[in-house]
Order: structure tokens, then C-alpha cells, then sequence
């Protein structure tokens, strides 16, 4: 982790774009030279992005770092097109310029014990859950990667995750891979089975987050989830990334950016978003 | 000529900053968020969050949307109130190592003169921005802020408390800008800050809602630079205390825009979302154009672009 | 649902319109430049520059500058005069083929009543829209548009000697744009359009003094929608007459975001600028979004973002 | 020439560039397959021209047409790199799209008679006299470039104007390259030798273009000018690019875009700009 206070003005970079692959309809992975946010990036922390520099759009956008290589002074990371700067991304070629802050943000807890775990991606909210994976993975805790789609082709194929090792447990709405349902439905089914990892982590659309939760908090299990919210400074300066958290019966508004992305999912108010 | 004999140094009514660069209220928390990217001394001094008698939990989300060169935030002065602010952020304020000011928000008349009375006798505080221009509360902000009558009151309340340089807020939306600026300098105003952001709204075609969870926000950003440079040319001419200049600074050549205008410093409030180093840069930008101009003090340059 | 069943007709304050789309002030000419490109039929009404009783010639140049997604300009209501537009533009406006109005503009009541007068009896007219929010002209324009009671007076003078429709036009600058809004509904306006650009400046740094030759002007484009949307959403809440919604409106979502704010038409002006065809592009988008939606009319979609 | 109310839609083309060459410090010569352009393109008009569809920049950005191929379905820009657009055109590859409204403007007259011609371009202003020289060249009319540059390599090189058979008369402010001193030196020089072209026409800076304008009135020889100003609409409806030109007495304002760009240069006033 950093220092919070440290001058290290390498965190704002200049990255080269080393590699860009189309890994599924509309989600693209981008390779980065990246030094200093590979050195010290963390599952579940993100970078704050901007590729040119006109003032429309205006702002950086977040993204989660979906693997660092410190070696190799690379990260990378898994894009799905939504709108202008995600498309002028996808459109990059190797050579182009971005921009990044990072690595920002609190990520996911690092394992104090020798604990199991289950993985509960939906979607894109496989980018930081799969850098997570490979850490987990390489220190040889226990992890179980459960990802879920619309449609087989809106996931990545399995030498994306071979690869590296990766098997997930895929479901999809359609049912066309996998099995058919959701992320939450996968995580529904481990439980009744009986599985009880320490933890579990989440990442996804709030709706599924909000069930993700129920059912550890019905297992007595901690979830942690990553959570989003549109961003401006990304640093904690703002308080414009707000998101609702319950505590004592009163509403509290955490910072996404700095206090999360990733939190403890039991306070926070799906509700409310 | 080098480019260190080319100065910055300021005094802004009776405050010495080292340049004329301020980070923008709102948009710097309390000066510690930005220390891995910029070292807080590089700011000629920094303005903290708007701040009020009790805390305030802020809008509900979202709170932020993007538009064409700019961006609407509907915060809701989300703060912990003056009591946290003296027993745990005051402490601290002396390891940011440039001047620091206050900007105050309050519901009442009587809230404003409150928050003036206890920062009096805060020496880590060297002024207090009074903010009667904030788009995105109830009650307060802005509403005060259109009346020069009842700024000139406000003004003068908190003046009576006050004995620091005290610099007062304004926003276009007030509409009679002009009005307002001299009532504020009537009641004893030493500065004034300009512009707020504009009040504005996004709706979410897809949803057919406004995307703000408070309706309306505040607008920043370059797109409303014209506006304000507009708002100093035009104040900065008819008062003649100094004006701080703010709205859409994002590299030297727009600060250099508010110095021609009038503007005696500037503010920058967005930039820094976009690029953390934009003090730094900044500051630098200046003294090049100083150089290349022949110019030996930023302070020849004031007004320069009135006839 | 077909295309072609999602109606975009509407009837403004008596006129009627093949779809809401309006060409804006100052940005159509007579409505004949752009045939090259699109078809004014294509077009619900055009608005023809704002004319005034003798001919102006207009400000000195430049008399455009770009800001950040947006523009300034300050062209000073150049334009021949209301005779020339009666004897040489009148006989041509039927092959426009759409209801064509007028924006009128003078340096006192007296000169609105007149201009009002001689248009009460030109057929080829639909109807005129008054401009009291001109930023861009020493005398008249926004120095009536900010005062209440004098709008009242103004629009209740106009009112008197123009029996067809008459559409009062509106700027943000006033400050107090419900006020204002009100007051010309009092006196009998059957419209508003709003809004006029905002009043901006830029300054060249390197030539150190203002760009535009008249010092300001008026910022529009995609800069000031937020602005815009808000205007319209807290206006068309306050006054039961039909609200024309216009500033930065570039596709069909933005033009949605005024109707689903409360506008009951929009108008269109930098835009065409950048792309001719805009209204033929927009208006398909709006058939489009409807058909997607399940809408049969577009008027089910007027301040539909309203809780 | 084009009637002015005929619909006309491929008035706006998304052109496709085929060729993009360095041609002079600075100065870049743009090859676009747009077949309306170059069908009905003439001397002294010019496109409108975006790239890309973000809000800032904003607005299109005029240049004049360099020359025009109608059989092959070109055009050519001859662009100098100036701020935002230009540098952005600088920076295109081939297959890159430009979008461009065009031809626009009313062009150097038409030659009417079998009269010679001065050309005196300043910089940049070569731009479109070049085209003016191919097409009078072709025509077989007596032409006559002059042209002026702040230095040798501000100007583009020999083979530039070699290979289309055009061979300016060249002067430098420096004198690295040709003569020293201004285009409108240039013009001075040929007006004293005794020749007396049946027309001048220029296009350069403004200070320049009221020197040839004077140089011109001395000789008793109509000047055609190409003038700028910066415009928005580009299609005489905002009256935004209006230039001051005096009528018995008094200022008329007239649009640089529709009118122009080119006039006759005797009621310019260009101590008003
Ligand atoms: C901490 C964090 C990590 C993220 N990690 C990833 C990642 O690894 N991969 C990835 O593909 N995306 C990630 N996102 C989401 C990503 O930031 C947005 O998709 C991106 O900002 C969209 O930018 P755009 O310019 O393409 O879309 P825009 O043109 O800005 O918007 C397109 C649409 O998406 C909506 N939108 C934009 N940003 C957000 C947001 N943050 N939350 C919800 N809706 C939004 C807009 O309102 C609009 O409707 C992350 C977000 C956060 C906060
Ligand atoms: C009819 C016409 C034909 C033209 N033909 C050519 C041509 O063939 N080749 C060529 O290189 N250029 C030509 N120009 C000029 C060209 O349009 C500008 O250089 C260009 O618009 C600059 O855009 P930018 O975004 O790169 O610069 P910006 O970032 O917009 O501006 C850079 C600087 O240039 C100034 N500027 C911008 N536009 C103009 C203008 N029109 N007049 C004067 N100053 C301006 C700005 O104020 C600023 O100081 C022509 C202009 C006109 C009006
Ligand atoms: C997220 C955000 C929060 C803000 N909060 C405050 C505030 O608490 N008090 C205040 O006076 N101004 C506040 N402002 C306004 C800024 O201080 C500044 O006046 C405005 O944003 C224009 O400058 P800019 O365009 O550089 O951001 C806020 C602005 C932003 C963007
Ligand atoms: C070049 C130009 C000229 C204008 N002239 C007039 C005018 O004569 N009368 C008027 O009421 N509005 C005038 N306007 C304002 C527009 O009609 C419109 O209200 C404003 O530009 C906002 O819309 P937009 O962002 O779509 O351009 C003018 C705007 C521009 C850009
Ligand atoms: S984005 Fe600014 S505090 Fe989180
Ligand atoms: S640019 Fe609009 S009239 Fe010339």
C-alpha cells in the first residue's frame, strides 16, 4: 500500500497502450506500461483514466486494475464499451497514449488467514474479482471464481481463463454456457451445497450485489463488495461519489473512490441507489 | 530573463500568498487528499470545504454528472460541521504550509455571524470565504446571494464578528452580479470570489428522470469560463477591492484570462480532477508568459486587457 | 409500431406544427441559406433574425469566438430593417413551406409596439417572438428581459396591437427567469421561448484585450444546455402557457431532455452549424425513440421527467 | 456552379483522407476522395470541415480547396498547423474519416477574357491560388505566381511545384530561399519592371493583402483578395464572419463565407480588422 501522504508524482502517468484484444461482444482487455501503479497495485483498486485532451468529455473514468504484472511494469485491464470514453478506448491501437491516476482506492481486504473463498462476478464486475483470483491463486488460498452473463458470447472464452489457470463456474441468463441463471443464482447453489468459504467477495450490478448480500448475511458469512458510482476527483476530495450506508438507523454517505470502492456489503443501502 | 526572477507573490487583501493560484472550495476537501501528486505549498493558498454550524450528511446520490466541457455536482455541503472542524482537521491545517480559508455556509443570517464569531479567534485560519451562492441546499446558498439589500446585511453582520480578511462568494445566477458585488463592498467586504457554479440540470432521456438525486446541481468546468471571465471583467471594474477569479481554470492560459480580466488571483476548482498537478503546471505557465512578455511582476498584468 | 405512426404534430399557442423542431433566431437567416442540405419543410416553424424597425449594421468584428462546446457571439442584431423585410423576404416565405415567425427587437417599448403593429397584418407570418434577452446590444435587448413590471408593461403594449401569436423570449441572465416568466404570461404572452445565449467573454492572452469587437457576447451550443434545461423545467412548472425549449441542443436525447423537462417544442440553433441536416437527423430520432418506447404521441413525453 | 436551392445532400460527405504528406514546416497536404467537392469545386471556394463528433472543438473549420479532380473524385487541402483541428488533421492516417460541407463561397472571378494575371500568396495563402494557377495554367492563361514564406523550409520545396508545372517566383523574409523580403515585395518588384497583368489576386495576411491592394490602386489594376475571419454557419446565415468594407461613406458589414471569401479588394477595410 502507499504512503497517503508521499509526494510520488510518477502516479500520474503517461502509459503506453502495449496490447488491445476484443475479448467479448463489447468487452475489450487492455495491456499497459505502467510502472508505478504495477508496483503497487492492490486487488480491487483502480485507476482513473483519460485517453486525449479535449475538454469533451471532461473527466477521467475509473477503471479496476484486472492484473498487474510488477515484472513486467504492466497492468491490465477489462473494458466494456458504455459510452464515449470506453469506445474511444476500444478503438485505441498499440502505441496510443493514456493518461492514468493510480493505483486509487481501498481494495478488497488481504487474506489475514489461510481462508476459502467464493468469487461472485457478474459481468464486467469480473475485471477486479479476476485480479483478485490470481493473487488468491498464487498464494495458494482457497478460491472458487462464479461468473455470470446475459449470453455466452457476452463472456469471455475459456482460454481467456485457462490461460491463467482461471475455472470459473459460469452461468448465463440464457442458459447458452454454463448453467443457466445468475451470478447470485451460482452462489445460491454453492451455499445449498454446503460450501462455506470465509469470505465473500462480490462485484456487479447493484441488484445483484443487494442479493449477494442476503444470502451471506442468511449463511452468517462477511461479503465484500466493490462498488460503483460516478466519479469526479477520485481521491476523496469531492464527496461526489457518495454511496448510502446504514449505521445506528441513520444514513451516512461514504466516499466510493477512497473509503471503497471496495466496503463491507452488510451497511450498504442497495435501496437507496 | 529567468524564469524565477519572474513573481508571483501576492498579498490578497492583507493575506501574503506565495502565488496567485487558490484551490477552489469544494474541491479540495481539507488540502490532505492531493498530497501524493502535488505538495500543498505549491498553492498560493487553499480553500476548504464549505463548511456549517452543525454536520451536514450532503444530497442524496447521484451527486455528480458530466455535460459538454463541464460537470453539475449537487454535494449538498455534505460536512462535519465547525465543531469537528476545530477539534480534528485545525490541528493538522499547519502541515499544508500555505495560507487556508474557511468557506462558510449558513440557513440563517444569524448562522453566517456564528461560524464568523468562532473562526475569529482561529489563528491556523487565515479568512473565511462567506458562501451566499451555493446552488444545491434548501434553504440558504443562493437565495441569499440574489438580494444585495440582504447581502449587504449579511455582510455587515459577519464583518461586525469578523476581524480577518474576509472574502465574500458570488454566483451569476444572482443575476444583478454587479449589485450584489458593491453591496458586499458596501458592508466591508476585503475580497470577493467569483463565480459559484451555475445552477443546471441533466435528465436521463432512458429513465425520464432527472439524473441528479437533488433535481438541480451546480455547473463548473470550462464551459463556463466565458461566463465568468464575463462576471470579472464586469465586477472588477465597478469595486474596487480584489477579486478572486474562478470557472473552468484548467491550464495558464484561461488563469491568464481572469488576470486580464481583474481578477488579483484565481481559483481552480475542476481542473484538479483532471489533472492533480494543475497548480504546479500552472504556476509555471504563468511565470513562461511573464518571461516571454517581459513582464517582471504577474501584478502588471491585472485589467491589462481593458482599454 | 411503424415510424410513421409516432406523431410529432403539435399545435403551439394556435400554430400548427409538422413537428416540433424549431430553427432558431439568428441562426436560420430567412430560412433559405441551408436548402441546399434540407428541405425547410423539414422544419416545424423557422424564426427569422431578429429584426428591428430601421436597418442595423450589426457590431464590429470579430464577432465569433469559440469557448469550450460552446460559442460566443456578438453579431449586434445586424439585419435590413422591418420595411426591407416587408418588401423584398415577405413574398418569398410561402416557399419555405412552414410556419415562418419573427423575432423582434427594439431600443424602446414604443419601437416593439410598432414592429408588433405592422406585423399584426402580414399573413405570411405566423406569429412573432419578442426578444428581450438580446446580450449583444447596448440599448433594449437584456436590459428590459431582467425587470419584471417592465415586461409586463412591454409584453402588455405588444399585446394590444398583435392579435396572432405572440412568444416572449427569455434569458437566464435576468437572475430571476420565473419572475420574468410570469410576468409576461400576465400580460398576455401565448408562449415563451427560452433561452436566449448567456452573456460570456473571452479574452486573447496574447494580444492581451478581449476578443469579440464588442467586448461580450452570447454563449451558446452544448455549453449551456444544462442551463437551459433547468430554465425550462422550473419555468414550465410555474406558467400554464406552452414553453419552447432551446440552448445546445445537437441530437434527438438532447431535444428530449427539454421535452421531458416541460418544453412543449425546441429550438434548434448552433447546431445547424455543424450539421445542416440536424432537424431531419433529430426528428427521425425522436419517431425512433417513441416507436422504441411505446409511445404513440411525442406530447405523452412533455415534462414526463417531472415526479 | 451549384444553384443555390437545389437539395443537394451529399453536400455533407463523410470523406475518406488517402493521403496525408508533410509538406513544409508545419504544413500538411491532405488528399480526400469526395466526389461532389470535386465536381463542382472552382478556385477560391472552400470546405467546411470536423473531425471526429466531440463538443469541444465545437465548430467546423473552413479551408480552401487546393485543387480538385473530378475524374478521380479528389480533392486537396493544403492545411498549416494552427491550433486544435489543424493539429488533429496533422496527426490522421490514411482511411481516417473527415466530415466536410463543400464546395462553398463565392471563387476568384472567372476569366471572362484571355487576360494574364499576378498571383501573390502569402504563407499559407498559397492554399488557394495554387488551385487558381492550375486551373488558369490549364486554360492556357498567362499566370503568374508570386509567393512569400518567412523562411526556406516554411515554403514547401521545388518538387512540390515541379511536378504539377508550376514555377513560382519565391522571396523569404530571411532570403534563404529566392528573394528577401514579403510576396507583396515580390509584387512591387514585377509592377516596377513594367508588367501590367490584366488582374492581381491575392491571399495572405492582412497586412499584406491592404499592401497589394494599394500596390494595385498605384497601377490602376483591379485586386481580387481571399479574405478570413472566423465563421460558424459557413452558409451566410449567422453573419458571424462579417468583414467591414466602406460604401460611399459608411461601413457595410459583408459575410466572408457567402460573399466571399474572395472580393474585389478596393473597399476593404482592413485597418478595421
Ligand atoms: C471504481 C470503479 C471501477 C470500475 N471498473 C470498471 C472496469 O474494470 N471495467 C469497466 O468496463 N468499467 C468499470 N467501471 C465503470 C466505468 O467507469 C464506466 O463504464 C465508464 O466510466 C463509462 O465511461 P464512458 O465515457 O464510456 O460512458 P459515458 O458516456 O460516460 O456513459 C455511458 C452511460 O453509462 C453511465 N455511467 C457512466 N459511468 C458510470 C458509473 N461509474 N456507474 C454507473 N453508470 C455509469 C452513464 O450515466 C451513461 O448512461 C468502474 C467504475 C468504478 C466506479
Ligand atoms: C475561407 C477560409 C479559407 C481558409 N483556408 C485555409 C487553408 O486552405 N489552409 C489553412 O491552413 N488554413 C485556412 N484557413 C484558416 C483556417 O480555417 C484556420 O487556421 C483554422 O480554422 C484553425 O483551426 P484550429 O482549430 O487549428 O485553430 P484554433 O485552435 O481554432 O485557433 C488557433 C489560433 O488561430 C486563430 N484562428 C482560428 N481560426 C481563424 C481564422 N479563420 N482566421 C484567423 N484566425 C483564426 C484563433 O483565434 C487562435 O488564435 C482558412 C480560413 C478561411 C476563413
Ligand atoms: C464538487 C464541487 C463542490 C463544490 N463545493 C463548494 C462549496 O462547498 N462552497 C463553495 O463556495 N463552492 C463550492 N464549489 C464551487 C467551486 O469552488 C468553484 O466556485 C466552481 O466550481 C467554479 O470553478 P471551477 O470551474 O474551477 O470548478 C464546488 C464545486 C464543485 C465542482
Ligand atoms: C449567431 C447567433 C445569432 C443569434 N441571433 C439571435 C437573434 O437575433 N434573436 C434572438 O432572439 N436570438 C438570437 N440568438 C439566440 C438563439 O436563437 C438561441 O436562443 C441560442 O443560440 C441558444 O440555442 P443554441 O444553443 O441551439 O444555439 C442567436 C444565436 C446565435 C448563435
Ligand atoms: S470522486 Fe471525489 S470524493 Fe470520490
Ligand atoms: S459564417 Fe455564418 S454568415 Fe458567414
Amino acid at each position: 500500500m502507499l504512503p497517503d501522504h508521499n509526494l510520488i508524482p510518477h502516479l500520474i502517468h503517461q502509459c503506453t497502450l502495449i496490447e488491445i484484444n476484443k475479448v467479448a461482444e463489447n468487452w475489450y482487455r487492455l495491456k499497459l506500461q505502467a510502472p508505478a501503479a504495477a508496483a503497487y497495485a492492490e486487488p480491487g483498486q483502480f485507476v482513473h483514466l483519460r485517453a486525449g485532451s479535449a475538454s469533451d468529455p471532461l473527466l477521467r473514468r475509473p477503471f479496476s486494475i484486472h492484473n498487474a504484472d510488477s515484472r513486467a511494469n504492466e497492468i491490465w485491464l477489462l473494458i466494456r464499451v458504455a459510452g464515449k470514453v470506453t469506445s474511444a478506448l476500444a478503438g485505441l491501437s498499440p502505441g496510443g497514449i493514456i493518461n492514468i491516476l493510480g493505483p486509487l482506492g481501498t481494495g478488497f481486504p488481504v487474506p489475514d488467514d489461510e481462508g476459502s473463498a467464493l468469487l461472485v462476478a457478474g459481468g464486467i464486475g469480473l475485471a477486479p474479482l479476476y485480479f483478485l483470483t490470481l493473487r488468491r491463486q498464487a498464494a495458494a488460498l482457497p478460491t472458487e471464481l462464479l461468473l455470470g452473463g446475459l449470453t455466452g458470447n457476452a463472456l469471455p472464452d475459456d482460454s481467456f481463463f485457462f490461460r491463467d489457470g482461471v475455472h470459473p463456474l459460469i452461468a448465463t441468463n440464457d442458459g447458452s454456457r454454463g448453467y443457466r441463471g445468475t451470478a447470485a443464482d451460482l452462489l445460491e447453489m454453492r451455499l445449498q451445497s454446503g460450501i462455506r468459504p470465509t469470505r465473500i467477495f462480490a462485484c456487479g450490478p447493484v441488484s445483484m450485489l443487494a442479493r449477494v448480500v442476503e444470502l451471506g448475511r442468511n449463511c452468517g458469512l462477511p461479503v465484500y463488495v466493490s462498488l460503483e458510482s460516478f466519479l469526479a476527483c477520485a481521491v476523496g476530495a469531492c464527496l461526489g461519489c457518495a454511496f448510502p450506508f446504514k449505521t445506528d438507523d441513520h444514513i451516512e454517505y461514504r466516499r466510493v473512490c477512497r473509503d471503497g470502492p471496495v466496503f463491507s456489503g452488510e451497511e450498504a443501502c442497495f435501496e437507496l441507489v | 530573463m529567468n524564469l524565477f526572477d519572474a513573481s508571483l507573490t501576492v498579498n490578497l487583501a492583507g493575506i501574503s500568498l506565495a502565488n496567485p493560484l487558490i484551490a477552489a472550495s469544494g474541491c479540495y476537501g481539507y488540502g490532505f487528499d492531493y498530497r501524493r501528486w502535488i505538495d500543498p505549498g505549491d498553492w498560493g493558498a487553499i480553500v476548504v470545504k464549505g463548511t456549517t454550524l452543525r454536520p451536514r450528511t450532503g444530497n442524496p446520490p447521484p451527486r455528480l454528472v458530466e455535460t459538454p466541457s463541464g460537470m453539475l455536482n449537487a454535494i449538498g455541503l455534505q460536512n462535519p460541521g465547525i465543531d469537528f472542524f476545530l477539534k480534528s482537521i485545525r490541528p493538522q491545517l499547519p502541515e499544508l504550509q500555505c495560507p487556508v480559508l474557511v468557506n462558510i455556509a449558513g440557513e440563517t443570517l444569524e448562522e453566517y455571524r456564528q461560524l464568523a464569531a468562532i473562526l475569529n479567534s482561529v489563528t491556523e485560519v487565515s479568512g473565511i470565504e462567506v458562501n451566499i451562492s451555493c446552488p444545491n441546499v434548501k434553504r440558504g446558498g443562493v437565495s441569499f446571494g440574489g438580494d444585495p439589500a440582504l447581502v449587504e446585511e449579511l455582510i455587515g453582520l459577519v464583518r461586525e464578528v469578523y476581524r480577518l480578511p474576509l472574502i465574500v462568494k458570488l454566483s451569476p445566477d444572482a443575476g444583478n452580479i454587479v449589485s450584489v458585488a458593491e453591496a458586499a463592498w458596501r458592508a466591508g467586504a476585503d475580497a470577493l470570489s467569483l463565480i459559484n457554479t451555475i445552477k443546471g440540470m441533466v435528465i436521463d432521456v432512458q429513465k425520464r428522470r432527472p439524473v441528479l438525486g437533488n433535481i438541480t446541481g451546480g455547473l463548473s468546468g470550462p464551459a463556463i469560463r466565458p461566463v465568468a471571465v464575463r462576471a470579472v471583467w464586469e465586477v472588477s471594474a465597478a469595486v474596487s477591492i480584489p477579486v478572486i477569479g474562478m470557472g473552468g481554470i484548467m491550464q495558464a492560459d484561461d488563469a491568464l484570462e481572469f488576470i486580464l480580466a481583474g481578477a488579483c488571483a484565481v481559483a481552480i476548482g475542476t481542473a484538479n480532477f483532471i489533472n492533480p498537478a494543475v497548480a504546479r503546471e500552472i504556476s509555471q505557465g504563468l511565470r513562461q508568459y511573464l518571461c516571454d512578455h517581459g513582464f517582471s511582476h504577474y501584478r502588471e498584468l491585472i485589467g491589462a486587457a481593458r482599454p
